[in-house]
């Protein structure tokens, strides 16, 4: 099990081959998410990211051993950034290496799913007239 | 005793970090959300109010000690 | 439409992320498709790839185009490696780029799915003391 | 007039490229199969053969004309 945890000031994409290739994985599947330039219609012009950093540390290992053990990993990472982030800037990324390719996205999608429902980040969009913590609403 | 806010709470409650006297301090995770939802009314706005004891989600019923780690963990919205 | 269309000698997986980013997009997918050292269950020691180039690169062209049209992407990399590749190299890297995370993730898979079905390229394993063309049986 | 191959079927055939002559050259894809897997009874063993007319997939009834560009598929491993 080899398990790839940070939270960052800047997502560093050009190093994520290196960070989950493995003599015995067949496939490699990441996701990266980024600063969109619209939301719900209205213009964003920036992102600013907050963490409770501990326990989103410690919470991201419980979803990195939940979807090693659920899909047999080689490897996983899970990076997300905190401060102000610009449009196109990566904001998450996670990945998982597996022997077989329908292991490695299955398990891509439950990082992403579940880090989004379970850690402890925040997100305030900033529009031209207003800057709101995003919540959702049930 | 210290509590942490973050995000849309930490707006709402006007500061990242409360300190309670050790007398008034509720004796579990249920008993500080009703005190903090009846002092700051804006909170019950939220579509979730969880709360975190020693950096994991806590469930109603545990009791909150002196050196615990609380926080305050409003709906997540990281990704 | 950005369709970025490759046969290369070497996958290049440091560029992913500007190759995919786009104001108007969420999320990127990446699938990575890599030499694993087993396959049933024996030692594999390389493998060789050929492409019949020109409709290799036309036949991605179908495919990222389609996909492109399923599901709204705002980018498309499809990138295959020939030539003799080590264990732990990368052989193929396919991606999109869309506003919402599903239809990346969903365009992702497709893409990968549908190029190992249509794209005419050839594999060949090294063994040991033997080496043979992979060519699935029914 | 000339048919290129690929993969396995390079190998059964033993070159990479066949010439024919305009007379014994086949009028349709279908006739173009039939006599390939006469000539090679080997290429009967996969799992699938397809015909590339000009870089696309051709179906078993298109036509061969002189100036086509035309390859032989074996089942594809790529990815």
């Amino acid at each position: 099990m080899d398990i790839n945890i940070k939270i960052v000031d800047q997502i560093d994409c050009t190093r994520v081959y290196e960070d989950l290739s493995h003599p015995g994985s067949g496939g490699v599947c990441v996701f990266i998410g980024s600063v969109r330039n619209t939301t719900a219609n209205e213009t964003v012009n920036e992102l600013f990211f907050e963490a409770y950093e501990a326990m989103a540390i410690s919470e991201m290992e419980v979803i990195a051993k939940e979807a090693t053990a659920q899909w047999g990993l080689n490897k996983v990472i899970m990076h997300h950034a905190i401060g102000t982030k610009k449009i196109e800037e990566p904001v998450v990324l996670v990945g998982a290496s597996s022997a077989h390719r329908t292991a490695c996205f299955e398990a891509c999608r439950f990082l992403i799913d579940t880090l989004k429902e379970r850690v402890p980040i925040w997100k305030k969009e900033f529009f031209d007239n207003k800057k709101v913590w995003v919540t959702p609403h049930p | 005793m210290k509590i942490h806010f973050f995000g849309i709470a930490k707006e709402i409650v006007g500061s990242s970090e409360l300190d309670y006297s050790a007398l008034e301090f509720p004796k579990t995770v249920a008993g500080l959300k009703v005190q903090l939802l009846e002092q700051y009314p804006k909170l019950q706005e939220l579509s979730s109010l969880a709360v975190a004891l020693n950096k994991k989600y806590a469930t109603e019923e545990m009791e909150l000690s002196q050196n615990d780690e609380i926080a305050i963990i409003p709906p997540v919205s990281g990704g």
